[in-house]
């Protein structure tokens, strides 16, 4: 295993003292795993809290900060953090107007975030919560997890903070947290593995000549491996199931995520052959994102997502941002 | 021996952390399979906080003891196996309430209410290729060989062999549950992590009785 | 080689065709790689042109914008661009004051600029032009090419474009640039190395149990390999060479760089590390960056930056800056 | 044959072109060891921009040939190599001026001026493991043969063998110039890449004038 560490088991919280002196515009409890803002939104707005497994940094410590997150609570990697330590983020950013979680679709996510709404309410803090779902290469159905949360909740947090910011409720921030989930869908693909550092090696092994199609973003295998292929290919491997899945015609917001150790170069590159077969589909991209925002620790592939946009939403993406991760108009 | 008292389930806590503990890569390497790679660092990280939170002393009644391996896992762990495993504990006290010892059908009763806890939070269902496929048999087999007559120590021990058949059974089913699920046919032929852990569970409440026997 | 790519000998072309859909605010050149602003800055101000070899994304292309460079000239991978290219791009952005030219310190770059720069004053656009050479892991000598241009590229484009959008005159521009360079030295390590594209195979092999120290940005092999050592250890042996070349005690602009393949959560872990020695030190971090800024494609590792800051620099600094790769108060 | 006219000079060209493609991997495989891993792909590049050049004709005089090669490698490789060849070329053309073919003397001045161009624009000295660690040699050994009497074939092989002797020079050397001089003492044990390629380049011109000779 190769990596800029110490021990395994000290990578989270030092990693976090570099946020803290690297961010002094972020508080980082060191004891929680907890990322808040430093200087606190007005009292009276609704607080969006996310958090998850760590390794898919800049998500979500990387999104605190003005027009986006409240709180970021950082999980061992790829480990969704406790039910007490959500509680301690919620109760620290509530200003009164209730708190929304942020959940990516794990059960480990889920089971820990629904102990913590628990938690709050019977603290008298009201919390809302949306759970993400935006991966195609999973099926989604009653009988098993569903969905995946994947690429789509970083376009999610931003938009549902910059309504947060103009001081709309919790039921108003809620139900806008459902129509994003509701109209985006992603797609993942991997080159290499990642290397947990705990596990001191690579989660699963790929040939040389192979890759894996429909990935998640903790070293899941994918739903299947193939041949290594060209980039148009492999950009169509992406789109297609995402288009059969909605009906995306019409303005968008794409983004086009590296999964952690690839590089600029061929992320543009990808982003080129799906933004052709995108427009070639009816889907116009009004805005898109291209770079590394939800990682899988050193693992090498993309990931593409698409979201129906409409005006509204435009709107609140144009919105300023001031976190690590995402910046503008700020 | 027709009781076990909180020593006793004390004992198995505290042998279910070396266990865990000890097999901590094989569980990685199961969830490295079908999963994220982190069971064993889950169990062990999780196991270790509950040895260190008993390190004062057993609680002197058996819901406290319970109660608190319970909330340990739940805020040490994280993941699925934090919330499941620590309800477990948690339900199982409740259902055991402030005594100081638990006969046979007050041990099976106390295991149930923990397997309905992780039935209620994560709602597996038989053949999920989760932990429940190792739990429920060993629940089942454990009312079963009481039903029979059987001595307490011969019935935990007759649960561990069906936690462990049933952990074994997981191999070539199809995920529904858990991140195992995302693998859609390729999660066959894989041991469930938290199905391994669980048939550890019994295996050692086994022994801790057995132990206690001898 | 697992890249995102389809031919090797397309992926500049692809990939600038990617930054062309991705950033309507850029202009591209795709016939000269030549990267410029879609709005041109006012008449009378002197321009900024970078450029170099490509597969260090987002340098140079990712700083064309407000407040940083008005053009990038991307050369193939590791291949300084040619001097009519960079011509090209020279009488594109020159608003009747003067082009600064800034130039990393390799042979080929600094041979092509020099050409482009007599070609330039052939057609009478008055030229200044850096050289940046910070890298401490090569010794400067007279009769060598002394040392290499690294990091520090990153802060001078950003502080000297700040100086030219004020509207300094070219000479003073130089100046600045000139004292940036002065003040600032980096030193980088890889963990693994890179592969380039045309080549298929990384260019050096190591050991598992390896690291390089003193690594350049073209996948050039470092001054020695040691034993893979934590993160504490290699933080100092990246700090210690750039105290010993320069006094930084003081306040400083620190950049913790990543060589393209190492994540966020490894990054901010070094920061933390370097950090630490560089307070103890008497350096005073008064900015920083962590991130992939100046990369050498999917090579794994990270490099140091220290420059030496005072009001004007840290004034410079804090300006606005709108481009994809660095933007803030914009 | 005592002098060279366009067309073999049009030929030593196409020849180098054609041998640098063919050792483009070789070449890149030095420039890993010791640089960046493209000497091969520059000059391939380079060298096919060339040809595309001339494939509409040669030009009828000397110096538009060589400048039109000089000016194509400087426009179309970059790197080191780009400025340093098309240097080369560009002043050997100068030196000729319009004349439609070379004489023994006349191409060992030509060639000289180009080496001097070289040197212009890089400011390499002997044992610096660059390029001219190849081309000082055989441009040397050019004049010497002529010197001595030798026939203009006889002297551009003798020219070769030179070249050829000094790139395998280069091997022990630590490098002062170019990328290689990053790596300090490591760069010693490995052949300079340009010189590699400008053995090939007078390898080149002696196959041309022999060939025209035959
Ligand atoms: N819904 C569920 N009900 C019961 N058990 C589950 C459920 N989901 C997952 N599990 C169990 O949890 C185990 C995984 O635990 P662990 O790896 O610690 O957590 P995570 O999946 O969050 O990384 C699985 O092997 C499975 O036995
Ligand atoms: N200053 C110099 N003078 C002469 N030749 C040089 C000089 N610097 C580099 N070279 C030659 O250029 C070769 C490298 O060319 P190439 O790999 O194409 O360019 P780059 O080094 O820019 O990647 C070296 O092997 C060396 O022979
Ligand atoms: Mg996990
Ligand atoms: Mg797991
Ligand atoms: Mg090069
Ligand atoms: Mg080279």
């Amino acid at each position: 295993m190769k990596k800029l560490i110490n021990a395994p088991e000290d990578v989270l919280v030092e990693s976090l003292k570099g946020v803290a002196l690297a961010h002094p515009e972020l508080s980082v409890d060191l004891e929680n795993h907890v990322i808040t803002r430093a200087t606190p939104k007005a009292q009276g707005k609704v607080a969006i809290v996310s958090g998850g497994g760590s390794g898919h940094e800049p998500l979500h410590g990387g999104f605190v900060g003005t027009g986006m997150l409240d709180a970021a609570v950082a999980g061992e990697v790829f480990t969704s953090p406790t039910p007490d330590r959500v509680q301690v983020a919620t109760k620290a950013v509530d200003r009164g107007a209730g708190v929304l979680h942020i959940v990516k679709n794990y059960t480990g996510d889920v089971l820990n975030f629904e102990m913590a709404a628990e938690l709050a309410s019977m603290e008298g803090i009201e919390v809302g919560s949306i759970t993400v779902d935006d991966d195609v290469a999973v099926q989604d159905s009653l009988y098993t997890a569903g969905r995946r949360g994947v690429g789509l909740t970083v376009l999610l947090e931003k938009i549902v903070g910059a309504a947060a910011e103009e001081g709309r409720d919790l039921a108003a921030v809620v139900e806008l947290a459902k129509k994003v989930n509701g109209q985006g869908r992603s797609m993942g693909m991997a080159l290499t593995s990642c290397t947990v550092p705990a596990a001191g090696k690579p989660t699963f092994d790929l040939p040389d000549d192979q890759m894996e199609i429909g990935i998640g973003i903790h070293g899941e295998p994918g739903r299947h491996r193939e041949p290594l292929a060209p980039a148009s290919d492999i950009a169509r491997q992406l789109v297609e199931p995402i288009l059969a899945d909605i009906d995306a015609a019409g303005p968008a917001i794409v983004m086009l995520n590296g999964m952690g150790a690839t590089p600029l170069i061929e992320l543009y590159l990808m982003y080129g052959e799906v933004a052709a077969i995108l427009e070639k589909s009816g889907v116009q991209i009004a805005r898109n994102l291209v770079g590394n925002y939800i990682t899988s620790l050193d693992m090498a592939g993309c990931s593409v997502t698409v979201l129906k946009a409409d005006d509204e939403l435009l709107r609140l993406w144009d919105a300023p941002v001031n976190t690590p991760g995402l910046r503008w108009g700020a | 021996m027709a009781a076990i008292d909180t020593a006793v389930l004390g004992d198995w806590v505290s042998r279910f952390g070396t266990a865990v503990t000890e097999k901590r890569d094989w569980l990685t390497e199961l969830d490295s399979a079908i999963g994220d790679a982190d069971h064993g660092a889950n169990m062990a990280r999780g196991m270790s906080a509950v040895a260190e939170k008993l390190s004062a002393g057993t609680p002197a009644t058996v819901d406290d003891l319970l109660k608190t391996v319970g909330m340990t896992l739940v805020s040490s762990v994280g993941g699925a196996s934090g919330p499941l495993y620590g309800t477990f504990f948690l339900r199982m006290g409740m259902a055991a309430g402030p005594v100081t010892e638990l006969d046979g059908p007050g041990l099976a009763a106390a295991l149930r209410a923990g397997l309905d806890g992780i039935v209620a939070r994560g709602k597996a269902e038989a053949g999920d290729k989760t932990m429940f496929d190792a739990m429920a048999p060993g629940v089942d087999a454990l009312d079963a060989a009481l039903g029979d007559g059987a001595s307490l120590a011969d019935a935990v021990r007759a649960a561990a062999e069906a936690a462990a058949t049933g952990r074994d059974a997981t191999m070539p089913l199809v995920a529904r549950k858990g991140r195992a699920s995302y693998l859609g046919e390729r999660s066959a032929g894989h041991l469930d992590p938290g199905a391994a852990s669980t048939a550890i569970l019994f295996d050692t409440l086994a022994a801790a009785v057995a132990g206690s026997a001898g």
